[in-house]
């Protein structure tokens, strides 16, 4: 377990590395920064100065070693934009990102597996279809048409909800409820597909003759067992979600850290981006290694 | 006995349906059971025994599972139709059952003492600590060894026999009024099961409990019924008191039965084992080990287990090796080294001049040609998205030498009618078959690739004793016919005495004496072995009577 | 009372810094211009000259020196008494090189020498003339002398009436300075937030989560009460690649110009917008309010076309047509709608939309190689009061946009650069009615409208400038 | 030998057209959705020739029609969009390179990440570490910043957004895959087949993938949807679909700053893509039910014995 686990930290940093030193070279293989922060009349001595001062002017794998050389001092470079330290900029964003993704996941799972668990309890019924419906529904409607139709209605229609920004808890409610959509949709389809299995199992006839509740056997044993996939599943939502939620951010104005990441490779400010995907990637490979013990616990026949 | 009856089953008839004709597997089935009675049902394998009782505990899927008619009477109140509460609070608390395969029927992902413990608490009986303790006596009783540790196992660190007990256990934990026990002792040891079933009787004499008991083996039937149905082909075709139905059988299925019953009962009665053993070694084990490494949680540190401890024995060519020993003694875990499934801990398995641990790719595949196995859950080790005609005909697949493709249709027929089983069954999936059937076709795959070496786990445990000498006489004749080797593990006395020409008695690990058949049965040397051979149950009519 | 006072604002973007050298940023001018640092002149929006701010008044003493006196009694916020050190101070801040400073570009490579001449009085010498230095120093703000010069600033200390108190990932909050030299504004306190979504801004100004929002799209400007259009000095172009054939012909360039339906194109940005024929809106000195837009006529178009294949032109290669997403509200159905009705007239148009920095390699010199004959969809935005800010960029043959190669042309823009007064705004004139009639080197489109919606709590109303500026100073609170 | 099992005759073997439909036929859901799919790739087909240039005509004076007027025309009923050009032309049109791309995404995503998924799952070979960590890797990446480099090194085509959706869309297939098989690898019958001399390969392919299958299938209903809009989002870049090429997802983009004040120009394509997404979701619901012998007996007519 523990030798696991350690193996598992050292391929996990082996990997950020080599993600960082593909960022960095790749990144900037997408064009020239000075071009975008300068205004578009300056000179060409203006550019030339603004490549020396942000080191853009040496060749790239000597950037590169720099790079390398202040990220051991833990200097994580400078924000071309922002006129500071580059990972304060991430790290001030992330928790922001983190809050939101933790609720909308934690709830979106929670209520998938709830209502996939039954739909799957009585395939075809009227419950069964109704909550597919309206999951999918969910799922596949664009984000931003429904974070937009909904501050138009509850905020601006029936003056119930803040339209955007941050603050109160009335503040949660529109970007929980817009990220929660396309996760719970999926996870819906997933439980209530695993569930069926599951249901069918033998198992589940030793515990209905034992006598067990019904919601003990749906719940407690059918579950149980097709709860790998649904894991997965929500753990890779998770992730796309720390990753950013660029729509739910930029639309109700809530400071995260997807859309500093997607502001800051359109504008090529290339600290930032590398040290927002440090953390984030961060992020998800501790999130991946959860998973993974998980689901030792999970099925115990599953060992590392 | 019937001014108590508890349980009345009158006209009980169940179809399966699907996109053509129902199969009618229980056809008009009407029995019924006293309290403190035991009623034992023989029966033909696939003869609707288990579909029978479950439709008693509504564990029949309606649909497909169709109950055409029939009506079940428990203790005055009519089950077919009762709500889901009240079946709740009669399933498990008053009538519990034993199912036939044990290892698909407990919860992978629970240890065996969460699953024992469920029962308590879900009936409102006990929970917490009490629970517990209350769990591992009941596993002291069915004999797991070191129940206090084992509790907290999962089914899958169990060998069969383990896994049948514990089902055993957790139907009993309540004292049920019915205990409905399907082929409740078909992987154990004939010393573990005379212990189990003095437990029974145990409980019967205690709380009054009745028993249904499904079984194939009619030395078990005799020692423990009072009354005996049995069915063939999804009927009742004889009913009476346990004596006159053994010593006046009426049906001919019946009677086909009772003439087998002393089987090997005369020291040398006919037998079918080999009359020439070609003498050259085909497979030779030398100190193999293996230890399980035990870890109930997945943080804490390991144990480790000894299952198999430095055993040696060679099988010759023409040879069938008979293991018999204690459950749990680890005659599974040595086929599964044998197979490669299983890393062995130390020790090495030449076959036919190399070490089996060491094979690799082309030399691997093919001994697993030549090497075939017949695993001891039958329905485990099938596909279920598979028929039955792609689960027979893989290895031919896999194996694309040993038949052309446009005989596999014929070859599958062929196979599955050896073995008792009818062509339109190759159409079929496993979970539509019986306890016994499934055993069939897991013999029929094995056969398919036509190997030199059959590793048979407990294969004809479950089938009664006509189709069980319908198998054997065609194992044993491939292996006069096609020079075969078996290692054949059992907890049959009978049956190895019948077919086996050498026996390893196992207990604990290890070899406890090791001889020719003959040799063996009629001066066995060690303790244990000797109390195998004394252990053979006796007619209750006749225990009554002393 | 107190809270009345306060007002929100709601910005499209977050302003990435606040470096008061980067004031010619939509977004950092928008909050910092005038309202915590301000600039030497202010440019007047109705006649483009530049008026008294810090500097009260500026002489000319010799074509390249300049002398500017100062406002008296003005104190910065941190307490430092403004005076030519601190002006000198700034303005080398600026041209040092040592941090990137945006502003400093509206001065071209002109090389600038500060001396302070006496307490109030600054000197500035440039290397060559510079007739519009008082024009200029409106990009100049002023910041305190203890601003670190070599590095770029989040929390600038200027002499504006509101001083920063607050800059985070939210927010930015303005709070009024007391010690402001000038008319104390009747706002106390300014709240920023920013929403990238036009609708969620007009929303939030609806319901009064907010005060005032400027660029909201047309669409969602439909409320007459509190929704005010602006001409926004932007004029949206496309340029021709007159280097490449079949471009490279004049009959084609004018064919490209009568092929699209204007008024029906017009219809995407609203009623308000000017149909342009230059490159500079009206108000800017150089701007000729004579010169006739193109009109629609696909007749012409095709028969100029047909004569230039009759000559021996290409007319039948693919000309790319560059667009750059989100350049301006509809600028990609605007790109849709041109290329068919280029594909119309019969020439073979391509449409391809870029980001940004890849519509910046076609844009600005050097060019792609094999870049092809192409269209580039642009928008320019002058309002800095002269056409010396625009013309050279665009018509000059060193111009980092220009694909013109023209050395008469040249002489001629060199000749108006130079030129003062009357003479300057008349050869302005005529370089834009050159580059309309005989040169044809773009296909000038319109002259945009912002909309910006003003709460019904706020008197106040945008204009020209409001895209690089909002003035709380000039805000009112009705009651 | 007396063996009297009931004589049966073998089910109806799923594969043949004709059984299929007669399952399909048993759950109207479905067959509903499979006709909606069949419209659907019918106009994806015939579209272009169907409506012709109407799609693409231009009606600047009709900009936001509203919809459910027929006085210009029939083809005007969902009402224009931003540059007055039918929306029904469109949706039409649209199907088509719609459909190319997210069934290209998709299925390339699938297809290698459930391959990558089956392997690392079921190896505990250095690659399959190696796979996960890419996996991770991957999925540590932000997808505009592939999209941008892509661009950049590439330059915009339908291939290349195909291999970006289908790239960052991978680790889901991967990881669900591998989590799978890490239980399924335990089970009897894959033992058994070992036993019997089945090569991974085989052993992967035909006695996991089948149970793993239904799971990705339902992920990839969903992941439709995804594919099509993040198509639309990369198309700011410049990456996604060129105009005079567009999709559903771009029509839905187009229409973004018009909610509040025409909402049928985001509206019709939405509900085309959320219909196409809900038909492909039941499908593969059906499908799942057909494919598991122990369910598909729901989608069977059962004939009962007399009684
Ligand atoms: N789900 C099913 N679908 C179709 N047929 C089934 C199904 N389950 C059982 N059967 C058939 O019903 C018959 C009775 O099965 P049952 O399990 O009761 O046999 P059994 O008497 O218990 O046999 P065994 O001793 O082998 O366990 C068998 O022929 C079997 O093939
Ligand atoms: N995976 C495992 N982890 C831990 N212990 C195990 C595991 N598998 C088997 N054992 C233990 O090893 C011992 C031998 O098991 P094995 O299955 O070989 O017994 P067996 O002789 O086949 O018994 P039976 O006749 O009951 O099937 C048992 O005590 C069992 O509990
Ligand atoms: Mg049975
Ligand atoms: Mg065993
Ligand atoms: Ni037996």
């Amino acid at each position: 377990m523990i030798s696991y686990l350690g193996r598992r930290a050292s391929h996990s940093i082996l990997s950020v590395i080599g993600l960082l030193t593909l960022v960095f070279f790749l990144t900037r293989l997408t064009g020239d920064p000075s071009a975008l922060y300068l205004p578009l009349d300056s000179t060409a001595e203006a550019r030339a100065a603004f490549a020396r001062l942000n080191g853009l002017d040496q060749p790239i794998h000597w950037q590169f070693l720099g790079y390398l050389r202040d990220l051991l001092q833990l200097d994580f470079g400078e924000s071309l934009r922002q006129n500071r330290s580059a990972m304060q900029v991430a790290l001030e964003a992330f928790p922001e990102t983190l809050k939101l993704a933790v609720v909308a996941i934690t709830l979106s799972t929670a209520l998938a597996i709830l209502v996939g668990s039954l739909a799957a309890a009585r395939p075809g019924s009227i419950f069964d279809r109704i909550a597919s419906l309206v999951s999918l529904v969910g799922a596949s409607a664009p984000d931003f048409w429904v974070a937009i139709v909904g501050i138009l209605i509850f905020a601006v229609g029936l003056g119930l909800l803040p339209t955007s920004g941050t603050g109160s808890w009335a503040h949660w409610i529109m970007p929980t409820f817009v990220l929660m959509l396309r996760p719970f949709g999926l996870l819906v389809q997933v439980v209530r597909g695993t569930m069926l299995s599951a249901l069918a199992s033998p198992y589940i006839k030793t515990a209905r003759a034992k006598g067990l509740p019904r919601q003990k056997i749906i719940f407690g044993h059918a579950l149980r067992n097709s709860l790998l996939p649904v894991v997965t599943v929500a753990g890779d939502l998770a992730t796309s979600l720390v990753n950013g939620a660029v729509v739910v951010e930029s639309i109700f104005g809530w400071p995260g850290i997807g859309k500093l990441m997607i502001d800051s490779i359109i504008q090529r400010d290339f600290a930032v981006v590398q040290s927002t995907i440090l953390v984030t990637a961060t992020a998800i490979f501790i999130l991946n290694i959860a998973i993974d013990l998980l689901y030792a616990v999970l099925d115990p026949r599953i060992r590392y | 006995m019937s001014n108590a009856t508890i349980l009345k089953v009158e006209g009980l008839t169940v179809d399966f349906l699907s996109d053509d004709q129902p199969v009618r597997a229980v056809d008009d089935v009407s029995f019924h059971v006293s309290r403190g009675e035991t009623l034992v049902i023989l029966g033909e394998s696939g003869s609707g025994k288990s579909v029978s009782t479950s439709t008693v505990m509504d564990l029949v899927d309606c649909p497909p599972g169709d109950i055409v008619a029939g009506s079940c009477l428990f203790d005055g109140v009519e089950l077919s139709g009762l709500g889901a509460e009240a079946r709740r609070s009669i399933n498990g608390r008053r009538i519990a059952m034993i199912f036939q395969d044990p290892l698909a029927y407990l919860n992978p992902v629970y240890t065996v003492g969460r699953q024992i413990e469920e029962v308590y608490e879900s009936h409102g009986a006990e929970s917490g600590k009490g629970a517990r303790a209350k769990t591992i006596e009941l596993l002291r009783r069915v004999g797991i060894p070191e129940p206090q540790n084992r509790v907290d196992f999962y089914p899958h660190q169990f060998s069969g026999g383990q896994r049948q007990r514990v089902m055993i256990a957790m139907a009993i934990a309540l004292k049920p009024d019915i205990l409905i026990a399907d082929e409740p002792t078909t992987a154990l040891d004939v010393s573990v099961q005379a212990q189990i079933l003095d437990l029974l009787r145990d409980l019967q004499r205690e709380t009054g409990m009745a028993l249904i008991m499904i079984t194939h083996d009619l030395e078990v039937a005799a020692s423990m019924a009072d009354r005996i149905i049995v069915m063939n082909g999804g009927k009742v075709v004889e009913t009476g008191i346990a004596r006159e139905v053994f010593s006046n059988p009426q049906h001919p299925y019946t009677r086909r039965l009772i003439a087998a019953l002393p089987h090997g009962n005369a020291a040398e009665a006919p037998n079918r084992r080999s009359t020439a053993i070609a003498g050259e070694t085909l497979l030779k084990v030398e100190h193999l080990t293996k230890h399980y490494e035990l870890a109930s949680g997945a943080f804490s540190s390991k144990r480790t287990f000894k299952a198999v401890d430095d055993i040696s024995f060679e099988v010759r060519r023409g040879e069938t090796l008979g293991i018999v020993g204690e459950s749990g003694s680890g005659k599974s875990s040595v086929a599964r080294m044998l197979l490669g499934l299983n890393a062995p801990s130390a020790g090495k398995a030449v076959f036919a001049g190399e070490n089996i641990f060491d094979m690799n790719g082309k030399r691997l595949m093919a001994f697993r040609r030549k090497v075939q196995m017949v695993f001891q859950d039958p329905y485990g080790s099938m596909n279920p998205r598979m028929r039955v005609y792609s689960i027979i005909s893989e290895p031919w697949v896999i194996h694309r030498d040993i038949l052309p493709k446009d005989r596999w249709k014929a070859r599958v027929a062929e196979l599955l009618e050896l073995v008792g089983l009818l062509p339109e069954h190759a159409e079929r999936y496993p979970h539509q078959f019986s306890g016994g059937q499934r055993q069939r076709i897991a013999i029929a795959r094995a056969l398919a690739s036509e190997p030199e070496l059959i590793v048979c786990d407990e294969a004809v445990s479950a089938l009664d004793v006509s189709i069980q000498a319908q198998v054997i006489d065609l194992l044993a004749d491939l292996r006069t016919r096609l020079g075969l080797s078996y290692i054949f593990i059992t907890h049959d006395l009978p049956i190895v005495r019948h077919f086996a020409d050498r026996i390893m008695v196992m207990k604990d690990g290890r070899i406890v004496e090791e001889g020719q058949t003959a040799a063996l049965f009629g001066a066995p040397r060690h303790d244990y072995t000797q109390s195998l051979l004394q252990a053979v149950p006796q007619p209750k009519w006749l225990t009554q009577a002393q | 009372q107190e809270a009345a006072q306060e007002i929100r604002i709601v910005l499209p973007e977050q302003p990435a810094n606040l470096e008061p050298c980067g004031t010619i940023i939509t977004n950092v001018g928008q909050i910092l211009s005038q309202n915590v640092v301000e600039s030497l002149t202010v440019i007047d929006p109705n006649s483009g000259q530049p008026q008294p701010k810090l500097a009260t008044e500026w002489t000319s003493v010799d074509p390249t020196t300049w002398r500017i006196k100062l406002r008296e009694g003005v104190k910065f916020q941190d307490g430092t008494e403004l005076n030519a050190d601190a002006v000198v101070f700034s303005i080398n801040r600026m041209i040092s090189g040592k941090l990137t400073c945006s502003n400093i570009a509206k001065f071209g490579d002109a090389k600038l020498t500060l001396t302070p001449v006496d307490k109030l009085t600054v000197e500035i010498k440039s290397d060559r003339p510079e007739p519009i230095m008082p024009t200029l120093l409106s990009v100049v703000m002023i910041v305190s002398p203890k601003t670190p010069v070599d590095q770029a600033v989040n929390d600038p200390v200027g002499t504006g009436p509101f001083t920063l108190s607050t800059f985070s990932p939210r927010t930015v909050v303005l709070d009024a300075f007391d010690g402001y030299w000038g008319n104390k504004p009747q706002i106390t306190k300014a709240t920023y937030v920013w929403r990238p979504e036009s609708s969620i801004r007009a929303a939030m100004v609806e319901t009064g989560e907010a005060d005032l929002t400027p660029s909201i799209a047309i669409q969602d400007a439909s409320n007459p009460e509190t929704d005010f259009a602006y001409l926004n000095s932007e004029t949206t172009a496309i340029r021709i690649d007159a280097a490449e054939p079949p471009l490279d012909d004049l009959r084609v360039r004018k064919a490209l110009n009568l092929a699209i339906d204007w008024e029906g194109l017009a219809q995407l940005f609203g009623d308000d917008v000017k149909r342009a024929s230059q490159m500079v809106v009206s108000g800017i000195n150089g701007h000729d309010d004579a010169l006739e837009p193109w009109p629609y006529d696909p007749e012409e178009a095709k028969k100029l076309i047909e004569e230039a294949r009759a000559a021996g032109v290409a007319v039948d290669t693919e000309i790319k047509l560059i667009g750059r997403n989100g350049i301006y509200p509809n600028g990609a159905e605007a790109m849709e709608a041109m290329m068919t009705m280029w594909q119309d007239a019969g020439l073979n148009v391509k449409l391809t939309m870029l980001d940004v920095a890849d519509w910046l390699r076609y844009l600005q010199k050097p060019f792609p190689a094999e870049r092809g004959p192409n269209l580039l969809q642009m928008m320019h935005d002058n309002n800095k009061g002269d056409a010396a800010f625009t013309v050279p960029i665009f018509y000059r043959s060193s111009g980092s946009y220009s694909t013109l190669a023209d050395p008469a042309f040249d002489k001629q823009i060199d000749e108006a650069l130079a030129a003062t007064g009357e003479a300057r705004t008349n050869s302005f004139k005529a370089i834009f009615g050159k580059a309309r009639n005989e040169v044809v080197a773009d296909i000038p489109m319109f002259h945009m409208i912002g909309y910006t919606r003003v709460g019904t709590r706020l008197e106040w109303k945008p204009d020209i400038t409001t895209n690089s500026e909002i003035p709380l100073a000039n805000i009112a609170i009705k009651d | 030998m007396t063996i009297i099992t009931p004589d049966i005759k073998p089910a109806a073997v799923p594969g043949s057209g004709r059984v299929l439909f007669a399952y399909l036929k048993r759950d109207r859901l479905a067959l509903a959705a499979a006709i909606f799919l069949a419209i659907v790739v019918i106009a994806a087909v015939l579209g272009p020739w169907l409506v012709g240039d109407a799609a693409s005509r231009l009606g600047l004076r009709q900009r936001n029609l509203a919809p459910f007027s027929l006085a210009s025309g029939w083809i005007y009923v969902l009402g224009a969009d931003t540059l007055g050009r039918p929306i029904l032309a469109r949706l039409i049109v649209g199907a088509q390179n719609t459909f190319g791309i997210a069934a290209a995404a998709v299925f390339a995503s699938m297809l290698v990440g459930g391959t990558l998924g089956l392997i690392a799952g079921y190896s505990e070979r250095w690659y399959s570490h190696l796979i996960l960590r890419l996996a991770d890797v991957v999925m540590s990446f932000p997808s505009l910043l592939l999209a941008l480099i892509v661009l950049y090194t590439l330059g915009p085509s339908i291939t290349n957004l195909v291999i970006v959706l289908a790239v960052t869309r991978m680790p889901i297939y991967l990881r669900t895959a591998r989590a799978e098989v890490l239980e399924l690898r335990e089970r009897m019958f894959v033992s058994a087949a070992r036993a019997m001399g089945a090569k991974p390969a085989r052993i992967i392919i035909r006695h996991i993938a089948p149970l793993v299958l239904p799971t990705l299938v339902t992920i990839s209903a969903i992941d439709f949807a995804t594919v099509i809009l993040s198509e639309s989002a990369l198309s700011f870049l410049g990456l996604g679909i060129q105009p005079p090429d567009f999709t559903w997802g771009a029509m839905v983009a187009n229409g973004r700053g018009y909610l509040a004040t025409a909402w049928w120009i985001a509206f019709w394509p939405g509900l085309a893509i959320m219909l196409t997404t809900l038909s492909l979701n039941i499908l593969s619901n059906w499908a799942r039910t057909l494919a598991d012998p122990q369910q598909r007996w729901r989608l069977q007519t059962l004939r009962k014995a007399a009684r």
